[in-house]
């Protein structure tokens, strides 16, 4: 098990590192989500080391990576329109930011 | 069975069931929601009575007890912030309805009401959680909902809307590998239970650690702030308003709920001066930020970051023995916030759509159509300056007579530079309405009396809460604070 | 040892070989096409002897048939996919090596 | 274990650690995005090594399948007709506080972590399990002890389509890029194959692992088969359809559950006696449904059509 409790704490590393120095949007997405894995593996060691296996952790496991594809879905939607409006303003110099406040 | 634990599950399952309803049927968006948001008051007042005549109590769900079962806490503190999210969600969805329709070519923001539903039931099952993990889907099930509502203009505030969603799903990690920690350890989530079982050891304290950045990464408490304006600035008025007066309080209300719960025994003079250091550097910088600003929306987001700090002050005070009165102080206080900061930003909503424009030098002149909302905009701020008798001032009054019982003369000094500050940058935002202003000429459009009236019932029940602070004090007592 | 593992575990390692070649012919193989040649054809034979020998030495025939049913869902994915990625290739204006 | 579990945890994680720096590190994005898919794939292993078969179904269907579905359309438009990439960077933030304390926490947390008793709550799982109205653990714990959970996680899957669907109209429609003969025939034939994954995962669910979650998963994925093979999006908006209902079936469904129980004066969430079984299976397939359409609609990027595509617009 140390092994896996290792590899939780080197993905929380890369993850971390990850979300803080890469500039691209998509790329700190990865990031955030290889983060997230890391949590997800320490619950289901957790669950390896107890005595009988515990079934709890296995269940919030399953919830968070449901949460977390919910998450991730949302964020590359919203990832695509930004990259959408950037591009327009990219070929339209005339096109300047819509919206705002109010 | 405790006669009232139908309240809990009422204002948990209907904003959800009234979010599918109106998402199947858009149509009858308003009506419903405006109905819910009815009932949801009625109901939230009626638990707050309840609380006041028997105290708190904690409700198991599927008749599982912890450790294995998730239950509901209803004491004092949850049905204070429940209240709070009903008085603002029904202000600010009386605020849209009312709205005028906006301009063919704009973006019909078609999702918002099953958006703004979702985001209320997301609040409340927040406030009820009794399970550290039940908190974390319900925190993600506010970022979500939060992100739709910021990204719904377009434009520039989809990038805002990215912004705080990566700070906040960051903050969730945060606190999750926390709560994975708590869990090895204890072989426990719920809160109560681990409050007896806890103990001052090392992976308490990490465990402590994480979950306290994580929430502060969500409730932008500086140096963590740096996400708030842009995304409470941009996002239409009625979001803003729940943004800063609901979403920062839950991440507020659960930093109190775990210091206050489990993490007492870990709560020394270091950690609680930490804590109330930040708090003060918030009240400051975020004050300063907010006296530069020249947007009357984006002062207003800054002047959230500030009066967070505030809150932050109830560590040091209660850990130098002054429990009671730096408690109650700063739960009045967030509360008295809460009221008043959404009493402001759907007053700046009225205006700003009154003038056109929200730079603080054009908002002068005519004021015709905008009278209701400046007159709210000043009782909220005599309620965030505190003045007496509003809530800001019982609140201030509260944390002030803490620091003199313990002796925390800097942190009284704290609470005075910072309402000088909050007296100083919300005088700018009354002046320019008197001042001349850019005059467009033609005639100021044709507003709803009903945009003004909600911040100005809002911002009326903020000063209104300074009278009705022994009913709050004695509300308060059957909240986690009174162990502390 | 009965007589069905000795056979199921002769399958197996006789499939190990297919696999390692298919992993050099992907590393050292010239262009996309010869590559997806080598990687298919010896993928394939090799999950099909490493299948069928597993479902032999589980001595059920249930397992036997789930086991092959893998295999054949494989073949199909594997089949399909390597005409997309051929197919874009060219679409792409990859010249086959040697011609 | 034994020596051979040992040596292939050990070049399993050692795997795992590399796709995860080139998922974050690689300079090519496209690079970047597949090494994240195939990261997924290998969790799954270490799921199944470490005892967790429910989780690695879930990873392979949702964390690989679902997610790098998502990631590569997203790519796919980020990436301009021209091949030009979108720049898509922001300054730097102020991390100054974050790195020391990042390191700091890091620290402390390694330390915790070998300390971990980690006593677990197996024993009290196993005892409530007859009560619970299923034999497999997991769903015990999904639909029943921490049923809440679940139903605000479905309800985090239908808000995150809403939230989608706000941002404006889906891109339509989603021609593949280069139609191949296979595909379609490959869509037609596996579909079957897909319903009846779904639904024989969802039967095994309630005593060994599967259940709805894997069973949906599949079951979208299979949808999104479907999509890429060439089907035009078949999903709509409209009021009137039958679409919206679906998708909110499975949080409706759950909220009736957790409300009957109140109704009939007992606790929210708690199922009358001797009917938990039934109910439960009822609920998965219901969830299992929900999960399914909502994967889908998160996957088309946006609010489908309302009434149907006419042509093949821009």
């Amino acid at each position: 098990m140390t092994v896996y409790l290792s590899l939780a704490g080197v993905l929380f590393l890369i993850g971390l590192h990850g979300f803080f120095t890469a500039r691209n949007l998509l790329r700190r997405l990865l990031a955030l989500n290889v983060l997230t894995t890391a949590v997800f593996l320490l619950f289901v060691v957790m669950a390896r080391l107890a005595e009988p296996l515990d079934a709890v952790p296995h269940a919030i496991v399953l919830t968070g990576i449901v949460v977390t594809v919910s998450t991730t879905a949302v964020a590359l939607a919203l990832l695509v329109r930004i990259a959408g409006r950037m591009r327009d303003e990219d070929t339209d110099p005339a096109a300047g930011p819509r919206g705002g406040a109010g | 069975m405790i006669p009232g634990t139908a309240g809990p599950v009422v204002l948990f399952s209907l904003p959800l069931a009234a979010a599918i309803v109106v998402f199947i049927r858009p149509r009858w968006s308003v009506p419903v929601t405006l109905g819910t948001g009815a009932v949801l008051l009625a109901v939230a007042l009626w638990l707050v009575g309840v609380v006041l005549q028997q105290g708190g109590w904690r409700q198991d769900i599927g008749g599982w007890t912890a450790p294995l079962g998730i239950g509901w806490n209803v004491d004092g503190l949850s049905a204070t912030m429940l209240l709070l999210n009903a008085a603002v969600g029904l202000a600010g969805a009386a605020f849209h309805a009312a709205r005028p329709a906006p301009p063919a070519t704009a973006r019909d923001p078609r999702f918002f009401w099953p958006l703004w539903l979702f985001l209320w039931g997301g609040l409340n099952a927040l406030f009820l959680a009794a399970d550290l993990f039940n908190v974390y889907v319900a925190l993600e099930f506010v970022s979500i909902a939060s992100v739709g509502l910021i990204g719904l203009v377009g434009g520039s505030a989809q990038a805002a809307a990215w912004r705080y969603l990566l700070a906040t799903l960051l903050g969730s990690t945060i606190y999750l590998l926390g709560v994975a920690l708590l869990y090895g350890r204890y072989a426990a989530l719920d809160l109560a239970l681990l409050a007896e079982g806890v103990e001052p050891d090392l992976v308490t304290a990490v465990a402590a650690a994480l979950m306290t950045l994580g929430l502060l990464l969500k409730a932008a408490i500086f140096p963590l702030h740096f996400w708030l304006p842009a995304a409470h600035g941009r996002a239409p008025p009625a979001v803003s308003a729940v943004l800063s007066a609901v979403v920062i309080a839950a991440g507020y209300y659960l930093l109190v709920r775990l210091w206050f719960g489990p993490f007492a025994p870990l709560l020394g003079t270091g950690v609680a001066t930490l804590l109330g250091l930040l708090g003060a550097a918030a009240v400051l910088w975020g004050g300063l930020l907010a006296l530069m600003q020249r947007h009357l929306k984006m002062l207003i987001a800054y002047s959230t970051v500030s009066q967070f700090g505030y809150g932050l002050l109830v560590f040091p005070l209660v850990a130098a023995g002054a429990a009671h009165p730096a408690w109650a102080g700063a739960v009045m206080l967030v509360l008295a916030h809460g009221l008043a900061k959404a009493a402001l930003f759907l007053a700046a909503g009225a205006i700003i759509l009154r003038h056109g424009i929200g730079r603080l030098e054009a908002l002068g002149g005519d004021q015709r159509g905008a009278v209701v909302a400046w007159v709210a905009f000043a009782v909220a701020s005599a309620s965030l300056v505190g003045l007496p008798p509003t809530g800001g001032f019982v609140g201030k009054w509260w944390l002030a007579q803490a620091a003199l019982a313990s002796g925390g003369y800097f942190w009284l000094a704290v609470l005075m530079l910072g309402t000088a500050f909050t007296a100083a940058y919300l005088w700018r935002a009354l002046q320019a309405a008197v001042e001349p202003g850019w005059e467009s000429g033609g005639e100021p459009p044709t507003l709803s009396p009903a945009l003004g009236l909600g911040a100005l019932l809002l911002a009326l029940s903020a000063a209104a809460l300074g009278l009705a602070a022994p009913l709050i004090a004695r509300l308060l007592d059957a909240g986690p604070g009174v162990s502390g | 040892m009965s007589t069905a593992q000795w056979i199921g575990g002769l399958m197996v390692l006789a499939g190990i070989p297919f696999f390692l070649l298919g992993t050099l012919g992907l590393l050292r193989f010239p262009d996309v096409y010869t590559r997806l040649h080598a990687l298919a054809k010896a993928d394939n034979v090799g999950l099909g002897l490493v299948c069928i020998g597993l479902g032999i030495q589980s001595a059920s025939v249930t397992l036997l048939l789930k086991l092959v049913l893998i295999w054949v869902l494989m073949l199909i994915a594997s089949a399909t996919a390597a005409g997309l990625i051929a197919r874009t290739a060219l679409a792409r204006g990859l010249r086959p090596w040697g011609t | 274990m034994g020596t051979a579990g040992v040596i292939f945890d050990g070049l399993l994680a050692l795997a795992l650690v590399w796709l995860a720096w080139q998922a974050t590190r690689a300079a090519d994005l496209f690079h970047a995005v597949v090494s994240f898919i195939v990261f997924g794939l290998l969790m799954a292993l270490a799921w199944v090594r470490l005892e967790a078969p429910d989780i690695a179904l879930a990873e392979a269907a949702i964390g690989a399948g679902a997610t790098g579905a998502l990631l590569l359309s997203a790519l796919d438009r980020l990436v301009t007709r021209e091949g030009r990439r979108t720049v898509l960077y922001e300054p730097g933030a102020a991390w100054g506080f974050w790195i020391p304390a990042g390191a700091a926490l890091l620290g402390a947390l390694t330390l915790a972590a070998w300390k971990l008793p980690a006593p677990g709550l197996g024993d009290e799982v196993l005892a409530s399990l007859g009560a619970s109205g299923v034999d497999h653990p997991v769903t015990a714990v999904l639909l029943n002890f921490r049923a809440l959970d679940t139903l605000l996680e479905i309800g985090v899957l239908l808000l995150a389509a809403v939230t989608i669907w706000s941002l404006g109209r889906a891109p339509s429609p989603l021609v593949p890029v280069m139609p191949s003969p296979a595909l379609p025939a490959l869509g037609r034939l596996l579909f079957p194959v897909f319903v009846l994954v779904a639904a024989y995962l969802l039967w095994r669910g309630s005593h060994a692992p599967g259940g709805a979650f894997p069973a949906g998963a599949v079951l979208g994925a299979g949808a999104i088969l479907m999509l890429l093979a060439g089907a035009r999006p078949w999903i709509r908006s409209s009021e009137h359809g039958p679409w919206r209902w679906i998708l909110s079936l499975g949080l409706a469904m759950l909220l009736a559950a957790g409300i009957a129980g109140t109704v009939m004066g007992q606790a929210f969430f708690q199922y009358p006696p001797g009917t938990a079984g039934p109910l439960i299976l009822l609920l998965e397939v219901a969830a299992g449904l929900s999960i399914a359409l909502l994967l889908f609609a998160l996957y088309l990027r946006g609010e489908p059509c309302e009434h149907g595509y006419r042509g093949s617009g821009p």
